[in-house]
């Protein structure tokens, strides 16, 4: 698609990054004063709390659930969402949406030089290093479905509603498009090929184990003390984005499940379309989704061998790895943050 | 078969009658709808200051008859006046002292604070409360006892304490459902005099529920007898015996005599 | 002497499960419990790490405890209230007042925490101030936790009373007021704490999970999710602790204040 | 008409008459709110909106209409509930047996039977799917926990409120020790463990739903949660509010049923 | 004061003595650790086929007395023997039979089932069962009720279920404690009436607790007054009224000196 460098993830027509008048500064700093900024928290809340300490600001925040009610309502005026959700069902005026059309604006994370990975995938060391082949196979197979599903985001959408998702046909292909945005374009807006989808790019992974040894708070001393020693080396590898049957083996357990970050939908279009077209069956693998958003979160599944795979957040990964968890980033498929925080215009 | 013996009151046409009861009848409705007939066409006059008891074996509607006459019943027929009015107007005047058929304390109170339930009630001053309930359980042997629960109490002792609450009150009418059954001989005797004694002194209306022969004898100016199935009054027996009773009295031949004709009074029926 | 007697013969009451609770933290610590389990340190840390973490942190973990009890609290007192009040009426109209409890006691049967993301939309007026509001919300779920047991309850003890014993009160003309103040209300003092011993600990637990969904990210009960949800498992314990201790000292309080308070009528 | 006037007085009449008027009061706020809330189903959906949604033909996720969804959804949640229902009465009796065998067991696991009441279960759930490493059985276990504890010390005060004078009397008789239980102490504790039963059959349901909704899958619980998270209709989550309660109430309504069946002496009269 | 009067049994050298009490002593811990004496040195010996009756007033210790011989209690001091054996070896045989003072039945049996029961646990056989059980309710007048369940049984009714269930087991020892006291003078009459009948035909032993004078004169062979504060035994008088006993008996001068006699040695106390 055509999305330009700093505009690319605020891709709602309609939405743009910057208002008539105002400074992003002010506009925080008003809404800071007023103690109306929101999140969800739960591991959520890190790119927010950098966004805050630069403008020197407390990173105080509003629990927001999960509707857009309280922007809606103005108990929260700087409200976060996703790129290819919330943001979408504010803007947009389909079943769900609160259709504020251009009346809105929001503020990056990624322009403001505070953007955290988000959806990767990966397993925990034991699970890696014992099944070496079983983990390339399901990241490789799992990327050509990302492949695929950037390159066709409706069809993908299609996909993602017959495999049982319940949000609105409509809202999923408007997702599935944000989506690719987010696999095809980094955090200076670059955009990166498709056919690199997981690739970890340095720069961003440091900013991010950055961000988060500064702004995830740990009350155990222990675990404070590991967070600040992690090296990229400890949370991630490349050694399985690529797979070859015939050189590497076949896979050491063919049935695997991977658990979402959360419900099914067009986020995690990649592996729903990988499953509807057979990706998985061609490395001979039996692939299990299961859906996330309960507080078992995927972090504690794979690390507890419920699940084989995750799809996490970066900054969730480093620090469930600061709490001892020794879980392993095998690929990494958006490359900028999908954060942002959407405020009515004046 | 002994001799039926019926010395039924006609209406009197005096005007110390307290109470006056006029074919007072009772059907209760039992849950499943069927009627139960436990009292039929009752008549019956008793004086101001008499000593009244109701006889009969169990079952036969002597409750019940207490029960309508203090106005915690409605009888299905018949009427009842006490001193020319209803149930209702006596017992909004408070008239009634009522000793259950169980001792019906409140576990909460003390001994002392039971006695003293109804004069709170009553609005009688806190001193005179005290000093009239401590009569009371000195009256009933309890004196040592004022201060403890009733949990703390045998099964005849409770009774007491439920006697010294009805008799603190100082009611003109005293209606006692088989009060003392719950109690040995020996302290019932001794009760016996002292409720005579009180009764004697106060000129109190006494309607006393048993189905102690001996006992109905000793205490009343006239036993009532009832029948059961359905109840109904089937005798009733003026007792003659000089006043004040004493324990005796209990040996002379015409206690005997009197106990042999109530007795036969009720194997008539 | 006697009191010493009295003390040997309670002894076994505190020592056997004290002793066992020695073993088992033995266990746990010598990780032969982890053994046991199939588990490991992390997802059940060691008692000493639970230990370090809260001597570390007490300031914090003070402020959270503060706010969970005046949840816990607040709701326990609103929905005690409330729930006696709905008792008192039903007892005043006893045919629709019977029905109407069976109603409210079907409310036990809904999950009502998944009521509390609802509640906080139904409080959203109530205040500008977000922890007013949330603080608010919070107490508005633990109440209606913790109306229907001390209704129900409360209606037995006010209308289930000694045979005659209202009776009594008929004979000596006593008013509807003072059949109340003197029978009813005494009467009813039992089912109150038995309405206590389910409510104190649902209170507790209603104040944790309304902290879940709440808008302010603050108390214990938030605490416990986030490190749940963050894979912060010793964080979590730590936490959990602290909840079990506040339901258990809230519990011993309120098994004090009964056996004072009734022990009279136990003669 | 006698029976028309007999229906008008029932207590089915009344139970009718309050659910009206509650509806009657939510159909008022929920008027309300969709006249003041731009998302009214997310604070107050009419009534007819939740019912009308569960015959609604439209299909909710990608497969499935709202009935069919919530269907298939009870049937696994229930399942679960009732396994651990079953495994939770059962071990919750087995245990209250033991402690009354033996006074040491009683006093080792009665006060920590208390403090597991105390831990917060939704926070201990990742630990129990850490144990059974299935998030299926880590719900049926939690259900168990949940149902264990009514049931484990409502049947043990049943045993207990066994009179002293049983006991004697099977003393007297020379009974066995399994005499003794067969014959009086399980059957006297009957109406206990019903209680307990009555307490932990919405119990389990209840906890059931709130333990779906920790991970995906199926189940009430998960659709509730989804449905909260925006995953799909708002409508689900109502639904479910509905149909939970309206389980949790048959289940106990089912015990009492059972209760009956099992002990016909209590009907009264 | 009346003149005191002391019949002690001598230890009788005898071979036919069934109960021999030697120098038996009761003392109750109470919660509080104080202590409470109820017996205090009693020594009795009672013949086999004897009827005794234990009168005093509440209190007194006749119900802890009564506890001891049945092996329900260990006396504090002092030795008990049955039939040459400890209480423990005659209980153990199924020697006794018990009527309590309240009824204990089991609310979840029929009338029959509730006879039945000691015979289930003594294994008489089904066929037995039923028979024996018809034939005891034949004797207390209860065959129209054999069908109901206790609660549909007035309180007299209930206690005579109790005693067909006593009987029933055709004890060699029957211990009764107050057995008749919740009757009416008329069911009471009769029952004591069958009561004799039954002991002449099968030699039982019994021992008979009761407060009522004229009722131990008229049961026994020898009335054993207990004296309270501490409970002690404070005469035995022999009732040489002839056998069979009847209900003439009871106004004749003989009976009435009897009841005076057995009534002065308590006054005596
Ligand atoms: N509430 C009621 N409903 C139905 N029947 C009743 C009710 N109360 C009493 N009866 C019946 O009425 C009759 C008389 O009962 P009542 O209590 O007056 O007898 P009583 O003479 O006092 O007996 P007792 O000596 O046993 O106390 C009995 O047959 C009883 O079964
Ligand atoms: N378990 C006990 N603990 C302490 N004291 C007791 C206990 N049982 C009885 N007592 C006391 O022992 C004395 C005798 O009691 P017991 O029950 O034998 O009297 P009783 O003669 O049967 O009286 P009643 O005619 O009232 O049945 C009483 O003073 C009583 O308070
Ligand atoms: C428990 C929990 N709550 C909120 C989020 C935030 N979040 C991350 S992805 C996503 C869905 C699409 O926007 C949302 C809401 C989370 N991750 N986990
Ligand atoms: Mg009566
Ligand atoms: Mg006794």
């Amino acid at each position: 698609s055509e999305s330009a460098p700093g505009s690319a993830a605020t891709g709602s027509s309609a939405a743009s990054s910057s208002a008539g008048g105002e400074s992003s500064e002010e506009i925080i700093k008003a809404a800071s004063a007023a103690g109306k900024i929101g999140n969800w928290g739960l591991g959520n809340e890190y790119e927010i709390q950098a966004l805050l300490t630069k403008y020197g600001l407390p990173t105080d925040y509003i629990t927001q659930d999960f509707t857009m009610d309280q922007f809606d309502s103005d108990a929260v005026t700087l409200a976060s969402a996703m790129t290819y959700n919330e943001l979408g069902l504010v803007v947009n005026g389909y079943d769900g949406g609160y259709n504020y059309g251009d009346s809105v604006a929001t503020i990056d994370m990624n322009d403001e030089g505070v953007a955290m990975l988000e959806d990767n995938l990966f397993c925990s060391k034991a699970f890696a290093q014992s099944n070496p082949n079983t983990v390339k196979a399901f990241v490789s197979a799992s990327m050509k479905g990302w492949y695929y599903a950037c390159e066709h985001p409706d069809e993908a959408a299609q996909i993602v509603f017959e495999a049982g998702s319940s949000v609105s046909a409509d809202h999923q292909a408007y997702m599935a498009k944000e989506v690719a945005k987010l696999v095809t374009t980094d955090m200076k807006g670059n955009t990166v090929s498709a056919d690199k989808v997981g690739q970890m790019q340095d720069e961003a992974m440091q900013q991010t184990l950055d961000l988060a040894k500064k702004y995830i708070i740990l009350e155990d001393a222990s675990a404070k003390e590991k967070l600040q020693s992690l090296t990229l080396d400890d949370i991630r590898s490349t050694d399985y984005l690529t797979y070859d049957k015939d050189k590497d083996g076949a896979v050491e357990k063919s049935a695997v499940s991977v658990q979402l970050k959360w419900l099914p939908q067009a986020q995690f279009m990649g592996y729903y379309v990988a499953k509807a077209k057979g990706y998985y069956d061609e490395v001979g693998l039996d692939v299990t989704i299961v859906s996330g958003g309960g507080d078992i979160s995927e972090t504690t599944a794979v690390y507890n061998g419920t699940v084989d795979f995750g799809v996490t957040w970066v900054s969730n990964l480093i620090n469930a790895d600061a709490g001892g968890m020794d879980l392993l980033e095998v690929a990494q498929v958006y490359q900028r943050s999908g954060l942002v925080l959407v405020y009515k215009k004046k | 078969m002994a001799t039926m013996e019926l010395e039924k009151t006609l209406p009197s046409a005096e005007n110390n009658v307290e109470i006056m009861l006029d074919q007072v009848g009772m059907v209760y409705q039992n849950a499943d709808g069927k009627d139960v007939t436990a009292l039929t066409s009752v008549s019956l006059d008793i004086q101001k200051g008499e000593f009244v008891s109701l006889l009969g074996p169990s079952g036969c509607g002597k409750t019940t008859l207490l029960r309508i006459i203090a106005d915690l019943l409605q009888p299905t027929s018949g009427t009842v006046q006490i001193g020319g009015e209803t149930p209702r107007a006596a017992r909004l005047k408070q008239r009634y002292g009522m000793v259950f058929q169980s001792a019906v304390l409140y576990d909460w109170r003390t001994v002392r604070k039971n006695v003293m339930l109804p004069l709170e009630i009553m609005k009688v001053p806190k001193a005179d409360r005290i000093e009239r309930a401590d009569k009371m359980l000195k009256l009933v042997g309890l004196t040592d006892f004022a201060d403890h629960y009733p949990r703390q109490l045998s099964g005849g002792m409770q009774q007491r304490v439920g006697i010294a609450r009805a008799l603190a009150i100082r009611p003109e009418i005293l209606l006692m459902d088989e009060p003392f059954s719950a109690l040995d001989e020996f302290t019932r005797e001794k009760l016996h005099v002292d409720l005579l004694r009180i009764w004697r002194k106060t000129n109190k209306t006494i309607i006393f529920v048993t189905h102690n022969i001996q006992e109905s004898v000793f205490l009343s100016d006239r036993v009532c007898v009832l029948s059961p199935h359905p109840g109904r009054l089937s005798a009733v027996v003026n007792i003659d015996l000089p006043r004040p009773r004493t324990m005796e009295m209990k040996e002379t031949p015409e206690f005997t005599a009197l106990v042999a004709k109530v007795r036969n009074s009720f194997e008539g029926v | 002497m006697k009191q010493l007697k009295r003390l040997a013969h309670m002894a076994p009451n505190v020592l056997l499960p004290l002793g066992v609770a020695v073993l088992l933290v033995i266990l746990w610590q010598t990780q032969v419990l982890h053994k046991l389990l199939g588990t490991d340190t992390i997802t059940l840390p060691l008692p000493t790490r639970i230990g370090e973490i809260i001597s570390q942190n007490t300031a914090a973990i003070g402020q959270h405890v503060e706010i969970t009890l005046t949840v816990a609290l607040g709701g326990l007192l609103l929905g005690s209230l409330l729930g006696y009040g709905i008792a008192v009426i039903a007892t005043i109209f006893p045919k629709w007042g019977a029905g109407g409890l069976t109603i409210v006691s079907a409310f036990n049967a809904i999950p009502i925490v998944a009521l509390a993301p609802v509640i906080n939309n139904w409080t959203r007026d109530f205040s500008n101030d977000v922890s007013t509001r949330s603080t608010f919300a919070k107490i508005l779920v633990v109440t209606i936790f913790c109306t229907a047991s001390m209704s129900v309850n409360a209606f037995r003890g006010l209308t289930e009373l000694k045979p005659f014993s209202e009776d009594l009160m008929k004979t000596y003309a006593a008013r509807h007021t003072t059949v109340f103040a003197k029978l009813r209300l005494p009467n009813s003092v039992p089912y109150v704490f038995t309405a206590l011993k389910v409510s104190v600990p649902a209170s507790v637990i209603g104040a944790l999970v309304s902290e879940y969904f709440a808008e302010d990210t603050v108390g214990v009960g938030r605490q416990i999710r986030e490190n749940i949800v963050k894979g912060q498992y010793p964080t979590a314990w730590a936490y959990i602790a602290v909840a079990c201790l506040i339901g258990i000292s809230m519990y011993a309080i309120l098994m004090l204040a009964e056996h004072f308070i009734l022990k009279r009528r136990k003669g | 008409m006698k029976r028309l006037k007999r229906f008008f007085r029932s207590g089915t009449m009344v139970t009718l008459v309050w659910v009206l008027g509650i509806a009657a009061i939510w159909e008022g706020f929920a008027y309300y709110v969709a006249q003041t809330k731009r998302t009214p189903l997310n604070v107050l959906p009419h009534l007819w909106q939740i019912i009308g949604s569960f015959f609604s033909d439209k299909m909710i996720t990608g497969q499935m209409t709202m009935i069919q969804l919530i269907g298939n959804s009870c049937a696994e949640t229930l399942s679960r509930a009732a396994i651990g229902f079953l495994i939770g009465t059962v071990l919750g009796y087995l245990l209250a047996l033991l402690m009354n065998l033996s006074g040491i067991v009683e006093k080792i696991a009665f006060p920590y039977l208390m403090i597991i009441q105390m831990i917060p279960i939704l926070g201990m759930a990742p630990i129990i799917l850490a144990i059974t490493g299935d998030i299926n059985t880590s719900r049926i276990v939690i259900a168990a926990i949940l149902t264990f504890y009514p049931v484990s010390t409502n049947t043990l005060a049943g045993f207990k409120a066994v009179e002293k004078e049983k006991h004697e009397l099977m003393y007297s008789y020379a009974a066995s020790k399994f005499q003794h239980y067969i014959k009086t102490i399980i059957p006297s504790s009957i109406p206990y463990f019903f209680t307990g039963l009555k307490i932990s059959a919405p119990m389990a349901i209840t906890a059931s739903i709130l333990v779906d909704t920790l991970q995906g899958g199926n189940g009430l619980g998960c659709m509730l949660s989804q449905s909260l998270k925006g995953g799909m209709s708002r409508l689900v989550f109502w639904d479910i509010v509905l149909i939970s309660a309206v389980i949790g109430i048959l289940s106990f309504y089912l015990m009492g049923l059972l209760e009956k069946l099992i002990c016909p002496y209590k009907r009264k009269s």
